[in-house]
């Protein structure tokens, strides 16, 4: 049981999250070590997207403790937990669609910018320079995907296909330079070449920021054998096992409540 | 045999651009059809058009002989048409029971309802448990369920499905292709867009191969397992 | 005070009233999402239409339970048929608009329905007399002074609201409202004809307006063009307090707006003029303290 | 001849139009009528005006007739608020002006311009001569039941003061919005205090209401109302049988009574109006006139309009002579009691009242 | 539908001088125009020209003319405004009914913040503009106050009251939101007629603005001509309308201006992304609520009366009626919608009693034609910001 040792960036004690009798979450304890991928995987209802949820305090926990970077950010507000470096992607895509891409990329990097009213309405020229800098980031992001995305930057967000809105949540979550991202089942939807090119992305963009912590949950095994360094297995909120993704997968309890005969 | 549906030279545009241009495919009675292609090729458009949901512009569609040009979603619909739709589009509102009924909305026997009601909980037990819970609340893949539940309320003659599996655990995307494959052998018919190309084509008999609005390859399942263009569009990468 | 029984009463009566009118902006926000500004005009619509009934039936020397029966018949007819072409020809082309244009709409129709009235009903401005069909008297309990009329409409009133939840939440036209209102187009998928839907949910609604106008003239003997206008301000009110999640929110919230301004007056009749004061800071208060209503939503919404 | 344009404005729309439009229609019918005077210097022409009983409209409207010089005269407002807004314009443009029937005393008295003048009399006249009348009768116990607008505030206000002054006593006063529809807080409360008489300051719709819950309530108290109720629209609406003994004192005799009274009743069917002159109707048609003629003695110039209406002493009109003083305010209003009897609003004198054939509610 | 950032190609400057041009006259022309059937003819014209604009791509071309040269717009409105002035000298009722216009205007400048960006629902402006018209009038009979400091302090109260509501405002959402100020509306009304010390329902009186010894209820003489004293409240206006419009404007293309936005159209991704959801709202109410006030100060003062009747929910409601005409979140939809529901129905005083019901059926006619509003809300492109 390792505590708060330096190289553990998040770290949940007895997490548990009720909803009405409901235990979505149940007496969890994970520990995330600095820089790794962890992959979060399970059966359908079993925790993964609610675990996502109360670290970044879109919910709060009904009892236990999360700590990140040796804070305890158990009953913080999400708009403090980001500040402490965490951003995430959503199951569901929640980009605003009736904004630009750039406007929707632009509140990844929230935190960094200037929100005076002095410097957004007065200063502009600071301001534009501002703009300029996300711009060039975001273009840089998007160019990752070697799609024709950069030139879509200004376009509003409901003109992409669903893909691409994926592609631009993965790049909002990264341009504000987090310590940890949470990303939830980015390869839904995609075809298996597709996926494998997003995770070519994650880890390319892992390497362009050094020491990027990365949570993924997915459903895509291909996916969670490439990037993860390892691997949680949630069933009815509960850690039913946790190792490398081969010895999890050879597990018998973990295959026959969550893989399969695959 | 019943179910038999004809796409005939489509041409569907949202705004300006057409996103499919003099699409062709034919649907055979009591066989599994699919459509194969790359993220923004067209498929779910292809059945908004089939429903007339983003009626094509160009090009006539036919159900059982029966043209449905001129007709409405729901009018549709009512020729037993049943449709599973892109993105799960469950009522977050309803719970969900009310949300299975709701699929059942044009069973009038409550007996069949419940008879129905049953069989999607044999298969799908999570549902059962959760009957009462808001559909809103439940999570991706049992959304998923719901989803796929909804569809199979109704006894139509043509089940169209677009990414069922999306977001299902690899357990539950077996079940999915599974349920599939049992409905097909009672005489429904489906046509079938999966991404999940290899188990798609395994119990599929014939398909086609969308791109760009395009159908660029189309044969029966083994021939398409084979062919190259399918192979490099869906097997590059891992598996 | 000895007069509590009779406070009570007189708070029932206005409560039902509230409340009738409350469900109906829960009818319509349950499945458009729309604030129907002009119910309160339709109410009175309602109403007036009752009153030409009563003349023509009077005039064909009907007996006084028929000449109710018509009066019934033709406000609830009356309003449907309006509620429906409301939504046909003005709400439906609205459909993709911001919902606040919605509010607009109905605004500026409850205002063409008022005016109309005030212009083309004969002096319509004045106040018109709503002639008794229901048997008057009732009886004294201590000092208060029970009306029959007010109870028999009280009991209308709670019937018809009971009917209204039934087919709201256990019939499948209910059913399909409501998936209507939440996914048009998931909706049509699932063989539901919202063309046909949504003018029946409005013209549900409107019946409901139709009866509380009919309730309202019947029990206070008098209507006037302008009556709907703070009706519509005070069920709008009880219907949110209430939570606009469902019915009986609308009807919790009417009977507390009456039991409020009666409390008000009752307690301390030298500060009436402040009592709607008292009733909105109050109202203020609650909405603070339940911020989606009395009886909360169901929260739905999932990340 | 050349023409002159002077203005009407009223409340068109709203709860109180019918009062506006029966005012409009009289002043148009003065208009009518005089430019069929053969003799006359000039033609007129009637503008006529909205100000929806809203202080900021009728300051718009004020401030278009004001500034349009090719306008001489204007004859204002029903609503008192209105006119306390207006007098600064009327003043600042130098316009003459005759009100036509708002009646609270600020209008012509919270200042001196001499642009300002008023046929109609101030309320205070019709609280004095009600609060004498009914202690005659010998009431003792008085409600007061005021709508809560500046009218009936100002009526709550004089009548409290008068009923005092006679040593009545009163048991209570209610306060409620004019568009409030439901009485029975109230009702229930005042049946508590069991009153012989409720006084009631307001219009005719909050009157109607009044006088329509009070019998679902059981109260049978003598219901004593004003300028606000009288007129034909108050006895429709509250229906003859509980109207039966209503009183009401108001500014002017019946015009039957007066010289040319039956001229102007005559004159108005003949002209063929849909809508009845209600109370005001005849002070509206008095003020026009009184306008035109003023015109057509010293010509259409504002300035002299002005100074002459200054000095209008006794002059005879259908609603009694008008006597103007230093504050341009007419202070020979005949008010006159009335009751309804039959569905009609009759002279107390010559009712069945005073034979003693009917009595008025629970008299001591 | 939304043109993407390809349609954005720079476009020619003409569209933007004809639109401003015909705009001028079209405005002068209904506020002089008194004679009945010419009016008619009028708007019917302007109806015309409009609906062929926006049918063939003129609106549009006009907007990227004006979003590619800001200044030029500013030149050409500045100008504009001066020759409708100089036409109108004289008309003292046109130019009231003008500043009015542009009161209201600016008034709904703030609602457009709170609503159209922040997403908040304000159902009490016109008791927000009440507090500031009723600061200006006690302000006024102490006496003391340089005018330039009542008007502020107008807003300033506005902005006090306001943040009576904060709590409920922050906790509640749409419909619920839309109660909690509405009761505030109709509460400030009732209070007012109920309670003697502010004057009660007879209102108040008082003086014109005198900025800096200058007396707006003066005729103004220059190079002999004479202005109506009322040109004073026109430029005043304004000017105010001005800066809002700019300070609006540039709050939309910054990153404030996105921020509102997603708070409005997603809490969750707001908050998970560092927003303080609270600070926002309570920024944009208050912007807007002081712009209310403020408006509400100058509106008093150039009324010289104030009354509660003046400050009705009604009103309230009008002024979201503007928002909502205009197209909500398009800061330009205000000027049209405001000239139509406030002027307008003075315009049709010659139809009487049958003004009200005309104007209602007027407004619906539009909306089934528009139902976005007037000028609907186009898709913020930082792009010229963002292109070094
Ligand atoms: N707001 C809520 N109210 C009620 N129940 C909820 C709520 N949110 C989640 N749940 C329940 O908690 C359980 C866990 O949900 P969660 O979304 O974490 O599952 P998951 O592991 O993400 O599943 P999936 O892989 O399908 O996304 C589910 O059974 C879900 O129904
Ligand atoms: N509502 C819309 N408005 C404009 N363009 C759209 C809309 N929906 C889809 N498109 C465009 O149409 C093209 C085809 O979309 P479609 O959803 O049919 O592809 P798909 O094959 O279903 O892709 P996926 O595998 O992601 O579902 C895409 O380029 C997409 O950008
Ligand atoms: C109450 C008002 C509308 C009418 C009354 N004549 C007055 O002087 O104000
Ligand atoms: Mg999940
Ligand atoms: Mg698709």
């Amino acid at each position: 049981m390792t505590s708060l040792s330096n190289d553990v960036l998040l770290e949940s004690r007895g997490l548990t999250v009720r909803f009405g009798g409901l235990f979505a979450l149940n007496e969890l304890n994970i520990d995330v070590r600095n820089g790794e991928v962890l992959g979060l995987i399970g059966p359908n209802g079993s925790g993964k997207t609610t675990f996502l949820n109360v670290i970044s305090g879109v919910y709060s926990a009904s009892a236990g403790k999360i700590s990140l970077g040796g804070i305890d950010i158990t009953r913080e507000k999400a708009h403090n937990i980001s500040s402490y470096g965490l951003s995430r992607t959503f199951q569901r895509s929640r980009l605003c669609l009736s904004l630009s891409v750039f406007d929707n990329i632009a509140l990844g990097a929230q935190r960094t910018l200037n929100n005076g009213l002095w410097h957004n309405v007065v200063q502009r020229k600071a301001f534009a320079a501002e703009a300029r800098k996300i711009a060039e980031e975001a273009r840089e992001l998007l160019g990752v995907f070697n799609t024709a995305l950069p030139d879509k930057l200004f376009d509003p967000a409901i003109s992409l296909g669903m893909i691409d809105r994926r592609r631009v949540e993965i790049c909002r979550a990264l341009i504000g330079k987090p310590k940890l991202v949470l990303l939830d089942e980015p390869s839904a939807g995609m075809t298996h070449d597709e996926t494998d090119q997003v995770v070519d992305e994650i880890l390319g963009i892992r390497k362009s920021l050094g020491g990027l912590t990365i949570i993924i949950v997915e459903h895509e095994m291909g996916l969670i054998e490439r990037v993860t360094d390892r691997c949680v297995v949630l069933n009815y909120g509960k850690k039913i096992c946790e190792g490398k993704f081969r010895d999890v997968a050879a597990d018998p309890v973990v295959r026959e409540a969550y893989l399969g005969q695959a | 045999m019943s179910g038999h549906l004809t796409v005939e030279n489509i041409f569907t545009a949202y705004d300006r651009a057409d996103v499919l241009s003099g699409i062709s495919i034919d649907v055979q009675p009591g066989k599994i059809t699919c459509i194969l292609g790359s993220n923004g090729a067209g498929k779910s458009t292809l059945i908004r058009s089939i429903l007339r949901l983003t009626p094509p512009r160009a090009g006539s569609i036919a159900f059982e002989g029966k043209t449905l040009d001129q007709m409405a979603t729901h009018e549709i619909v009512g020729l037993r048409i049943a449709c599973i739709p892109e993105g799960r589009r469950i009522f977050a509102k309803m719970t969900v029971e009310e949300n299975l009924r709701v699929g059942a909305y044009l069973v009038n026997a409550e007996k069949t309802v419940k008879a129905r009601l049953g069989k999607v909980y044999e298969v799908f037990p999570r549902l059962k448990e959760r009957a009462k819970q808001l559909a809103g609340t439940m999570s991706g893949g049992e959304q998923a369920m719901v989803s796929i539940g909804r569809g199979m309320m109704t006894d139509p003659k043509l089940l169209i499905i677009d990414e069922p599996s999306l977001g299902l655990s690899p357990l539950f995307v077996q079940e999915n292709f599974n349920i599939v494959r049992r409905l097909n052998e009672t005489g429904v018919t489906v046509l079938l867009v999966e991404q999940n190309v290899n188990q798609t084509l395994a119990i599929a008999h014939y398909g086609y191969v969308l791109s760009q609005g395009r159908i660029i390859v189309q044969g029966d399942s083994e021939m398409l397992a084979k062919n190259e263009e399918v192979q490099s569009a869906y097997f590059g990468g891992a598996h | 005070m000895g007069m509590i029984g009779q406070h009570l009463l007189n708070g029932l009566m206005q409560g039902t009233i509230y409340g009738l009118v409350a469900m109906g902006f829960t009818i319509f926000f349950g499945v458009m999402n729309v604030i129907k500004f002009s119910h309160g005009d339709v109410l009175t619509l309602g109403a007036f239409g009752g009153l030409v009934a009563v003349w023509a039936a009077n005039a064909l020397g009907l007996s006084v339970p028929l000449q109710f029966i018509v009066a019934l018949c033709v406000a609830m007819a009356l309003t449907a048929v309006v509620g429906a072409g409301i939504s046909h020809f003005l709400i439906m082309p609205l459909r993709n608009a911001p919902p606040l244009n919605m509010l607009l709409m109905t605004m500026m129709v409850g205002t063409a329905i008022r005016e109309a009235i005030r212009l083309f009903f004969p002096n319509g401005t004045n106040p018109q007399r709503f002639p008794e069909l229901l048997p008057a008297g009732g009886f004294n309990i201590g000092p208060s002074f029970f009306r029959t009329d007010a109870i028999i409409l009280i009991i209308a009133g709670a019937a018809s609201i009971g009917a209204v939840y039934w087919i709201i939440n256990h019939s499948k036209f209910g059913l399909a409202m409501r998936a209507v209102a939440e996914d048009t187009e998931t909706a049509r998928v699932m063989g539901i004809n919202f063309g046909r839907i949504i003018p029946l949910t409005f013209a549900l609604g409107s019946i409901t307006a139709g009866f509380a106008g009919m309730i309202y003239a019947l029990y206070y003997s008098e209507i006037n063009y302008s009556m709907g206008l703070l009706l519509a301000v005070i069920g709008f009110t009880a219907a949110i307090v209430g939570g606009l999640g469902n019915i009986w929110g609308a009807i919790i919230g009417g009977y507390l707006f009456a039991g409020l301004q009666t409390f008000v007056v009752a307690a301390m009749p030298s500060m009436s003029d402040y009592k709607n004061v008292f009733a909105f800071v109050l109202i203020i208060v609650l909405i603070t303290w339940r911020p989606t209503g009395l009886l909360a939503e169901r929260g739905s919404e999932r990340v | 001849k050349d023409k002159v344009k002077i203005a009407f404005v009223g409340p068109l729309t709203g709860a109180i139009s019918p009062h506006g439009i029966g005012g409009r229609n009289s002043a148009e019918l003065a208009v009518k009528l005089m430019n069929a005077e053969p003799n006359t210097k000039y033609e007129y022409e009637l503008v006529v005006l909205d100000d929806e009983c809203k202080p900021n409209v009728g300051v718009q409207v004020v401030t278009k007739i004001a500034s349009d010089r090719s306008i001489i005269a204007a004859i204002p407002h029903y609503c008192s608020a209105t006119a306390i807004a207006t007098v600064d314009i009327f003043n600042r443009f130098k316009m003459p002006m005759v009100v036509w029937a708002a009646v609270l005393p600020e209008i012509t008295y919270a200042k001196k311009y001499p642009e300002v003048h008023r046929v109609s009399g101030i309320l205070i006249g019709q609280n004095r001569i009600g609060a004498q009348f009914m202690k005659a009768r010998g009431y003792k116990k008085f409600v007061s039941f005021a709508d809560s607008t500046d009218y009936g505030k100002s009526m709550n206000k004089y009548f409290t003061q008068f009923t005092l002054e006679n040593g009545n006593e009163i048991l209570g006063s209610f306060s409620v919005p004019p568009d409030q529809q439901d009485l029975s807080a109230e009702l229930t409360k005042i049946k508590e205090l069991n009153p012989e008489v409720i006084y009631f300051g307001g219009l005719t719709p909050l009157g109607a209401r009044l006088r329509t819950q009070m019998a679902k309530f059981g109260i049978n108290a003598q219901l004593e109302g004003n300028s606000g109720i009288m007129g034909d629209a108050f006895v429709n609406a509250a229906g003859p049988e509980l109207a039966e003994g209503t009183l009401t004192f108001f500014d002017s005799p019946p015009l039957s009574k007066m010289p040319g009274g039956k001229m102007f009743a005559d004159a108005y069917k003949a002209a063929g109006y849909s809508e009845p002159p209600e109370a005001y109707g005849p002070f509206a048609y008095v003020a026009t006139r009184l306008v035109m003629e003023t015109i057509e003695k010293v010509g259409p110039d504002r300035a002299k309009v002005t100074t002459d209406l200054g000095d209008v002493k006794d002059r005879p009109s259908i609603v009694g002579p008008v006597t103007f003083d230093d504050h341009g305010q007419n202070i020979t209003p005949l008010t006159t009691s009335y009751v309804v009897q039959d569905g009609k609003w009759v002279v107390w004198e010559e009712s069945e009242y005073v034979s003693g054939k009917r009595k008025l509610k629970n008299l001591p | 539908m939304t043109p993407t950032s390809r349609t954005l190609a720079r476009g020619p400057v003409w569209p933007l001088f004809v639109a401003v041009a015909f705009a001028a006259v079209a405005l002068t022309a209904l506020v002089l125009i008194e004679n009945q059937k010419l009016l008619g003819a009028a708007l019917a014209i302007t109806a015309a020209v409009c609906f062929c604009a926006a049918r063939f791509g003129g609106v549009a071309a006009t907007e990227v003319a004006a979003s590619e040269n800001p200044w030029l717009l500013r030149g050409l409105l500045t100008l504009a405004s001066l020759a409708v002035i100089f036409v109108l000298r004289d008309d003292n009722f046109g130019l009231l009914m003008l500043a009015t216009v542009l009161i209201y205007a600016t008034i709904c400048l703030g609602l457009t913040v709170q609503m159209g960006y922040a997403g908040l629902t304000n159902f009490a402006a016109a008791a927000f503009a009440g507090t500031g018209g009723y600061t200006a009038a006690m302000l006024g009979q102490q006496g003391g106050l340089p005018d330039a400091l009542v008007l502020v302090c107008g807003g300033l109260v506005a902005v006090f009251i306001g943040s009576l509501l904060i709590l409920p405002v922050l906790r509640t959402r749409g419909h619920y939101g839309a109660l909690t100020t509405m009761a505030f509306g109709v509460m400030f009304n009732v209070f007012l007629d109920a309670n003697d010390f502010f004057g009660g329902p007879q209102g108040l009186k008082l003086p014109g603005i005198n900025l800096f010894g200058w007396d707006f209820t003066n005729d103004i003489h220059i190079f002999g001509l004479v202005l109506s004293s009322y040109v004073n409240y026109v430029i005043l206006t304004g000017i105010l309308t001005a800066l809002a419009m700019i300070f609006v404007g540039l709050l939309d293309r910054s990153w404030v201006g996105v921020w509102f936005d997603v708070v409005r159209l997603d809490e969750t991704a707001a908050s998970v992304f560092g927003l303080k959801i609270a600070y926002w709202k309570v920024l944009a109410f208050t912007l807007g609520n002081f712009l209310a006030g403020l408006m509400g100060a100058v509106y008093a003062k150039m009324t010289g009366f104030i009354a509660p009747a003046n400050f009705t929910f009604g009103d309230s409601l009008v002024m979201v009626s503007i928002v909502i005409l205009g197209g909500i979140g398009n800061r330009w939809g205000v000027l049209p919608a405001a000239l139509i529901v406030v002027l307008l129905p003075e315009k049709l005083q010659f139809i009487q009693e049958y003004r009200l019901i005309f104007y209602a059926v007027l407004v619906i006619a539009i909306l089934t034609m528009r139902p976005d509003g007037l000028v609907a809300r186009r898709v913020r492109k930082l792009h010229t910001e963002a292109s070094a």
